[in-house]
């Protein structure tokens, strides 16, 4: 017989399935439990139901229409969603924020709350979805991977401003509406001179923003231009200089290169000594303060417009000479500059600048000065280095200088907005890594985002520290390394940075081994920046202006609208620069560095492109010959150009007859005979009108006063006077129409009462002047077609 | 993530809203009201009756939102008052206006610190 | 046939009569697999459609308001506007599901299978089995004229405005 | 109605007294129709002896690959870790997991990427199920692994088993394959980059021929790539590809080998076991077997089918389950003693070790989500790029030479090991760990001097670099010949033989050879995964990567 086979231990398996398949069991309900019950947005939509029932009952109760009329229970808890095929989104962003178009919805938290603004009546959230403009994760489900700011995900949410960075992807205009950040970046990218070294695309144009450098030679004295260099914020606390971390033998270079730029005429002019008081005269009826800053006021603000530069302490800087020669034509020196071509004779330049030499000079500063060595002049070594720095800094890019031009080989950042995120360079800086924030420390502090510069084992020290001395200018002049043993290379390396003005000069090599020799010299030459291969200056732009900039940057994107159909329709934009006459005339004055004609300009002074429409021509003709300051309130008017009497009465006919749009105020040409000046002029009280514009002394001092006196004014001054009756109609029928900004309210008067109170307006006549223009009165404030007088 | 260094956070709507208004108020009503909305603006010697001192707490107590956006939408004739308070119903819309109200609320509170502050000063 | 093997002592190996451990075993496990499976399930419906909602805004209402019929091809539907208000009518077939063509007289004609309904959309010859559906509109929050595809009312409704 | 019809009319005429008869018995059937469904389906209740149990097993199309009993030994932990089952287990779920995945994974570039992000955030269950499936397919491939070492370990490879032990090496290949396809699905970064190496691997015997000049009438690297890419580039032409291979040809395959793996399981004699007692498998049954192995199963392969008795007396009788079925009495020897019937034991056995692999899977999936980078960008590589783990210690030797470490060296290892059975012809110890204790001591020998010689060539390659550093004009062919994993090939080839001279043991060579090339491998894999950062640079630790 055999043995009774023995029996296996079958048991213990039996324990252990058992245990696994609940242990699985339970983990599958676990799974099953979050799958269906937890997530965060079931949360969110019960709360918004709950909302909605509050509100509906509220609703109810007060018999008020209300947006909100639906039941709790009503209300489906499901995932919502745009669907946006042409864009391959889908946005299941209204999965959580549910309230965004129920404008009942605006006092909920987020994120029940309603999207703020008006946007949404022009972008629906069905047809736009929202990551187009906020970026995130719009697939996801759960808030931290749909606000995109999980690993692996390139296109966090958007926060604050930065949102405005995606509206270049379909609207192109130079202006994007309800963006004013976003225009003021790239606006910034201009003047700040940002792409007169990168390439930005068509978008920018490059245009040179600082002075022009031909005769900056015989402008400044070598001594300003050397503390310029070095610190431009010592003389001009508001300069628009960048600073690039430059030795002082990288200055001395630069400056004696400039030196060099002279213009021989200016050099060997004749000075005579002008009249303070006369130049005081000019400098007045000129009108500089409008657009530079030349004084302070008590608590040390500067006083004065910004078009142009500052005047204080140009005493410190300019030669005289220049300034004459400048006066008499600033468009030879700076040809894109907005100063006006004044027509000044020799000798009332000579004394314009006699008086701003003196009143613009820091005496103190200038006597400091005095006491400071005598600068030597430049060595042909010096200069070549200055030429040489002057290419390599690409100072071009903002600086017309003959024989020198720009390179533009900065990175280009056509679609730095959508580089992802890990080609961006941070170096050793603790910011995130998104792009907004790269960005802003970027134009915050360039060289923030940078590696420290640090021997690696295994290289040869000298030869990378050579290899990463920057401005290579400074050393390249050297040639090459020598030969020879490291401690005399290192040695080599620290006289050549002596020699270069990076290091001073009684620094020397510390003893002990050549290691350590080195890791001193890397120490030294990373103190004072010389180790940092950046080009880029540091600009130090305020928290805004770097936002501002880091929007408009980020708006330099590759991603765009998946076709046409999504571009904005391009407003188009009417350059008002005509060939004519005119033309030549207003590019000499540059009116439009104050006016605005249609779209071109700037709005420091009145639009004119309906002034023919808005004022007659009489009015007009003398106004161009004698400016006066319309508002009592104001205490700058219109330079005093002493315009040639033919281009006064160019000027005026033109305008008269070119800056005109028929339709406007037609109904006043139509109806004008129903209007009654009595009944005007009860309306003109009953409205309130007083409590701006004065008439005859009395009544507020808002609005100009439609009975200005301004004596010696050879026509008439009041408003009766001035304006013409289809403008005054069109301005009261809607003041924002024609002037968006204006403070006057629409009182939204009917066509009679319009009709009435430009009768009373119009009546308004200067009566000293009534009987000497007697002829004119038919036409007066009227359509005047006649000539001008002569 | 953290937080961006440009530091942008959800701000509450109110805050919002009273610096939206602030806006509009500083270029439509501060030339009559006064900077700090103590009815001393530029033009305010101007006008008879003077403009509304908005840091008047009795005032506050009278009026309520509803009031004061009749009164400026359609002007001061419209309740009775003064015709040299213009109508502004077609110039702001009614969003601007509420936030112009929503301003104007902190008026007394930033009259008391600005006088605090002054006393302090003294 | 297999009485002589279980006779043979050596081939029985003790089987445990009340074998609790191993049933609970056995049946656990089923359990677990039958569950798996069942969760696998219902994985073929996702929380969302990879499509529009079909709560769909056509529009601001005012838009609508006095035009007798606004077609919205994109939408399959017709919107009516008569004095008592708006009301919207599918174009999608009841017999089949192909979308219905509006003739010249107000009346409808489905290709597919001949089906014809009148202006009001109620079944005048063909296989169609019901009307054409009547949807219900509503206004949202933000003033738009909303149509829910899901909602069907009847064909007397109107969207007072 | 009929029905009560024919009952109020039963008492009449004969005919109709058969009709209702025949309806009676009709409605009779209906009613016990349910029952006799389940029996006809299933033809036994539960077991209750051994016979019945056997029985069971044999009728049940899923159980018979099962035999009706089976050895004791084989149903130990330590004789197999259960190894095989788990990765069937592993292959099961990636099949069913898969499958579903199907359902929403769109194969093109521009929604691959979308199609996952639906997978996972709008598909119920969507999120678990690609976990599942990944944590699947990695766990798969440790456990083929470890399957297969064990394999050699017990010289199960021996004997019968040899070709089942070159059809599991297929196996592991299609594994291989099967993961490295599935890699690419997702399109993101890693998957983009991940298969843009891979398949520059298999351009890499251009290295080859082009060092030799013969690439262009030869280039048998450039046509395997643009075979597999349809492209020059990884694009939507690849992606295709590899869905298809992923999703059907290579699936099949498997599943076909797979058949035949578990078929000469049984054909070859269950598990390997060590000879309880008695003579070990003697000569003559090794003759018998090689004349299985050419195709013609003899009676020896049969007797094998139940669990092959040692020493086989009397090889004339039969021991198949035929004899089970037809009541004949089987073979009464004592090896019958250590046997115990399948079920329940083996059954209970295979399940608990499913749902343990299941369970193991689901806490995984439940706790890391399977990982997706970035979208796609071929503009961008990944910095570093690393392939899947399994393929890290390939990247290492492929840093070295392309066609060394990603072609030639995997080539050679692994027909190297579906050679070792037909070199490695020793009968003693089948069945039983490292052969014993001097197995045990060489394999220690081998694993301590691998580590020496891996690390210390690691080590040097990074401090001193390699023939190029030092004589940069060399010729590539040298560098192919020549570079650190060949170095290391030729030292553990060389080694081998030496243990093999020095033990005067194929099966001690065999044990040092196959221990060389595991250690290695995993010396390899983690070297590569933890000290390798950007640009394949060595660091000590990840917070050491210069950020960028």
């Amino acid at each position: 017989m055999m043995d009774r086979p023995r029996t296996y231990r079958v048991g213990w398996l039996k324990v252990v399935l058992l245990l696994s398949s609940v242990a699985s069991f339970g983990m599958l309900l676990l799974a099953a439990y979050q799958e269906n019950f937890t997530a965060e947005w079931r949360t969110h939509q019960q709360e918004f139901a709950h909302v909605l029932s509050v509100k509906a009952t509220a609703a109810n109760e007060t018999s008020a229409p209300a947006g909100a009329s639906v039941k709790a229970s009503d209300y489906p808890i499901e995932i919502r969603q745009a669907f946006l095929p042409e864009w391959d989104k889908v946005d299941r962003c209204i999965t959580c924020h549910v309230g965004i178009d129920n404008p009942a919805m605006q006092d909920q938290p987020q994120p029940l709350t309603a999207h703020p603004g008006d946007i949404l009546q022009h972008h629906s959230a069905d047809r736009y979805g929202c990551t187009i403009c906020h970026q995130g994760q719009g697939r996801a489900t759960d808030k931290e991977a749909a606000h995109g700011r999980v690993p692996f995900w390139d296109e966090p949410l958007l926060t604050g401003d930065f949102i405005q960075s995606t509206c270049t992807q379909c609207h192109h205009d130079e202006e994007v509406p309800q963006a004013p950040v976003l225009n003021r970046g790239r606006q910034l990218l201009s003047e700040l001179g940002c792409v007169g070294c990168h390439k930005t695309g068509e978008t920018l144009a490059a245009e040179k923003v600082g002075p022009q450098l031909d005769s900056v030679g015989s402008k400044v004295t070598r001594k300003w231009l050397h503390k310029w260099l070095a610190d431009p914020g010592k003389y001009l606390p508001e300069h628009k200089m960048p600073q690039y971390p430059l030795p002082s033998g990288a200055i001395d270079g630069l400056a004696a290169f400039l030196m060099t730029a002279r213009d021989d005429k200016i050099d060997n002019a004749p000075q005579p000594k002008g009249d303070y008081d006369t130049g005081a005269d000019i400098y007045r009826e000129s009108q500089c303060i409008v657009c530079h800053v030349t004084k302070l006021d008590y608590a040390d603000n500067p006083v004065g417009g910004h078009i142009g530069p500052s005047l204080m302490k140009i005493g410190n800087k300019i030669n005289q000479k220049w300034l004459v020669a400048f006066f008499q034509n600033p468009h030879s020196f700076l040809p894109h500059t907005k100063m006006p071509g004044y027509h000044f004779s020799k000798k009332e330049a000579i004394n314009l600048s006699q008086f701003a030499i003196e009143e613009w000079t820091d005496y103190d500063l200038q006597d400091a000065e005095a006491e400071e060595p005598a600068l030597p002049t430049g060595t042909p070594q010096q200069i070549a280095l200055g030429k040489r720095l002057f290419a390599e800094l690409d100072c071009a890019g903002c600086h017309e200088l003959k024989g020198s031009p720009a390179k533009r080989d900065a990175p280009e950042l056509t679609f730095i907005g959508s580089t992802p995120v890990h080609q961006l360079t941070f170096g050793d800086a603790k910011v995130p890594r998104t792009t907004p924030d790269f960005l802003y420390t970027k134009l915050k502090s360039p060289r923030s985002l940078h590696h420290k510069f640090e021997l690696h084992p295994g290289e040869d020290p000298v030869d990378a520290i050579w290899e990463n001395l920057r401005p290579k200018s400074l050393f390249s002049a050297s040639q090459s390394l020598p030969d020879g043993a490291e401690g005399e290379r290192l040695a080599w390396l620290l006289e050549q940075a002596k020699k270069a003005g990076v290091l001073e000069k009684q620094l020397a090599l510390p003893s002990g081994t050549t290691a350590k020799q080195a890791h001193w010299l890397v120490w030294a030459l990373n103190e004072v920046g010389a180790l940092n291969p950046l080009k880029m200056p540091d600009f130090q732009p305020s928290d805004q202006d770097t936002e501002a900039l880091a929007i408009a940057l980020m708006s330099l994107s590759e991603v765009g609208a998946p076709s046409k159909r999504f571009d904005a329709p391009r407003r188009s934009k009417t350059v008002f620069d005509p060939k004519d006459e005119f033309g030549k005339l207003e590019r000499h004055y540059r009116c439009l560095s104050c006016h605005k004609i249609r779209s071109s300009g700037e709005l420091l002074a009145s639009d004119l492109t309906y002034e023919g429409n808005r004022v007659n021509r009489e009015w007009l003709y003398h106004y161009l010959n004698q400016p006066y300051s319309m508002r009592r309130m104001l205490t700058i008017a219109m330079p005093i150009f002493h315009f040639p009497d033919e281009e006064s009465r160019l000027m005026s006919e033109y305008m008269a007859n070119v800056f005109v749009d028929s339709d406007l105020g037609a109904a006043w040409k139509r109806n004008r005979d129903k209007a009654d000046a009595g009944r005007g002029k009860t309306l003109f009280q009953a409205k309130g009108c007083m409590a701006c514009h004065q008439v005859n002394g009395t009544g507020g001092d808002v609005g100009p006063s439609l009975t200005t006196q301004v004596p010696e004014f050879p026509h008439g001054t009041w408003v009766g006077d001035k304006l013409k009756g289809e403008w005054v109609y069109a301005w009261l029928e809607n003041p924002q129409a024609i002037l968006p900004d204006t403070i006057e309210p629409n009182l939204g008067l009917s066509d009679q009462e319009i009709l009435d109170l430009t009768a009373f307006v119009l009546s308004l006549k200067n009566p000293q002047f009534q009987k000497k223009n007697n002829g004119d009165d038919k036409n007066n404030g009227d359509n005047n077609n006649g000539q001008v007088k002569k | 993530m953290q937080k961006l260094a440009i530091g942008h956070d959800q701000q509450s709507f109110v805050a919002a809203s009273q610096a939206r208004g602030k806006k509009v108020y500083d270029h439509y009503c501060e030339i009559c009201h006064g900077a700090e909305g103590q009815g001393d603006g530029f033009n305010s010697a101007m006008l008879d009756p003077p403009p509304r001192n908005f840091a008047d707490e009795a005032f506050w107590k009278r009026v309520n939102d509803e009031q004061l956006q009749t009164v400026i939408s359609r002007g001061g004739e419209s309740v009775g008052k003064s015709v040299l308070m213009p109508a502004w119903g077609r110039t702001l819309d009614p969003s601007q206006i509420t936030d112009v109200i929503a301003f104007l609320r902190t008026v007394p509170a930033l009259a008391k610190k600005a006088a605090a502050a002054e006393e302090s000063e003294n | 046939m297999s009485t002589d093997l279980k006779s043979t002592p050596r081939f029985q190996q003790p089987q445990e009569r009340r074998d609790f451990l191993g049933l609970a075993a056995a049946w656990s496990a089923i359990a677990t697999v039958f569950l798996a499976l069942l969760g696998a399930l219902r994985l073929p419906a996702p929380w969302a459609f990879p499509e529009s909602s079909r709560r769909v805004k056509l529009g601001p209402v005012s838009a609508f308001k006095g035009i007798s019929i606004t077609p919205e091809p994109k939408e399959r539907l017709w919107v009516f506007s008569d004095d008592k208000g708006l009301y919207v009518i599918s174009a999608v077939c009841t017999h089949l599901g192909c979308v219905v063509a509006k003739q010249e007289d107000g009346s409808f004609f489905c290709p597919c299978h001949g089906s014809r309904f009148d202006t009001e959309g109620k079944v005048t010859k063909g296989p169609a089995p019901k009307p054409l559906l009547h949807l219900e509109l509503s206004v949202s929050a933000d003033g738009q004229l909303v149509v829910d595809h899901d909602k069907e009312v009847g064909s007397d409704v109107r969207l007072k405005v | 109605m009929q029905h009560n019809e024919s009952d109020s009319q039963r008492p009449g005429e004969a005919g109709q007294a058969v009709a209702s008869g025949a309806l009676r018995e009709l409605w009779t059937n209906l009613l016990s129709t349910p029952q006799q469904f389940f029996e006809s389906a299933v033809r036994h209740g539960r077991p209750t002896s051994d016979r019945a149990a056997s029985q069971a097993v044999f009728n049940n199309v899923f159980l018979h690959i099962l035999p009706t009993r089976i050895n004791r030994h084989a149903l130990h932990v330590r004789t197999t870790f259960g190894l095989g089952v788990i990765t069937l287990v592993l292959f099961f779920l990636l099949v069913v997991t898969g499958v579903a995945l199907m359902v929403y994974y769109k194969p093109s570039t521009a929604q691959a990427y979308d199609s996952m992000k639906e997978i996972h955030y709008i598909v119920p269950t969507g999120r678990f199920m690609r976990n599942i499936h990944r944590w699947s397919a990695h766990a798969m491939v440790l456990a083929v692994i470890l399957h297969m070492a064990r394999a050699f370990y017990t010289a199960a490879y021996k004997g019968p088993r040899r070709f089942n032990w070159v059809i599991g090496m297929i196996l592991f290949v299609l594994t291989l394959m099967l993961s490295f396809t599935g890699y690419l699905l997702p399109w993101d970064q890693l998957a983009y980059w991940a298969v843009t190496i891979g398949s520059e691997i298999a351009e890499s015997p251009r290295e080859l021929t082009d060092a030799l000049g013969v690439t262009s009438w030869f280039d048998i690297g450039g046509l395997i790539k643009r075979l597999m890419l349809g492209a020059n580039q990884v694009g939507e032409e690849a992606l295709i590809r590899f869905y298809v291979l992923h999703v059907v040809v290579l699936p099949v395959v498997m599943c076909i080998f797979l058949v035949v793996h578990f078929w000469r399981i049984r054909k070859d004699g269950g598990l390997a076991k060590p000879p309880e007692s008695g003579p070990p498998e003697s000569t003559d049954h090794e003759s018998g077997q090689q004349s299985a192995e050419s195709g013609e199963p003899g009676a020896a392969a049969q007797a094998a089918a139940l669990e092959s008795p040692p020493g086989a007396v009397g090889s004339a009788k039969t021991y198949g389950l035929m004899a089970v079925v037809r009541g004949r009495t089987p073979a009464v020897d004592r090896s019958m003693a250590h046997t115990v019937p399948t079920w329940p034991n083996a059954i209970y056995a295979i399940a608990a070790l499913s749902m343990m692999t299941f369970f193991v899977i689901l806490c995984l999936a439940h706790c890391f989500d399977a990982p997706l980078k970035e979208h796609a960008n071929p503009a961008v590589p990944e910095n570093p790029a690393k392939a899947p783990w399994y393929f890290l210690g390939l990247q290492e030797l492929v840093s070295y030479s392309a066609f060394m470490g990603g072609v030639g060296i995997p080539t050679i290892v692994v027909l190297g090991l579906m050679l070792v059975p037909y070199l490695d012809r020793e009968k003693e110890n089948s069945g039983v760990w490292f052969s014993g204790r001097r197995g045990r001591r060489v394999c220690l020998l081998t694993a301590l001097m691998t580590t020496c010689s891996v690390v210390g060539i690691l080590a040097f390659t990074i401090n001193f670099g390699w023939l190029r550093s030092w004589f940069p004009n060399i010729p590539q062919l040298m560098i192919t010949l020549v570079n650190p994993g060949t170095v290391l090939l030729a030292l553990f080839m060389g080694w081998s033989f030496a243990v093999t001279k020095q033990t005067n043991s194929t099966r001690m060579g065999a044990l040092a050879v196959f221990t060389c090339f595991l250690v290695a491998f995993a010396i390899l894999t983690y070297f590569a995964t933890v000290y390798r950062g950007p640009n394949w640079g060595f660091y000590w630790s990840h917070s050491d990567w210069p950020v960028h």
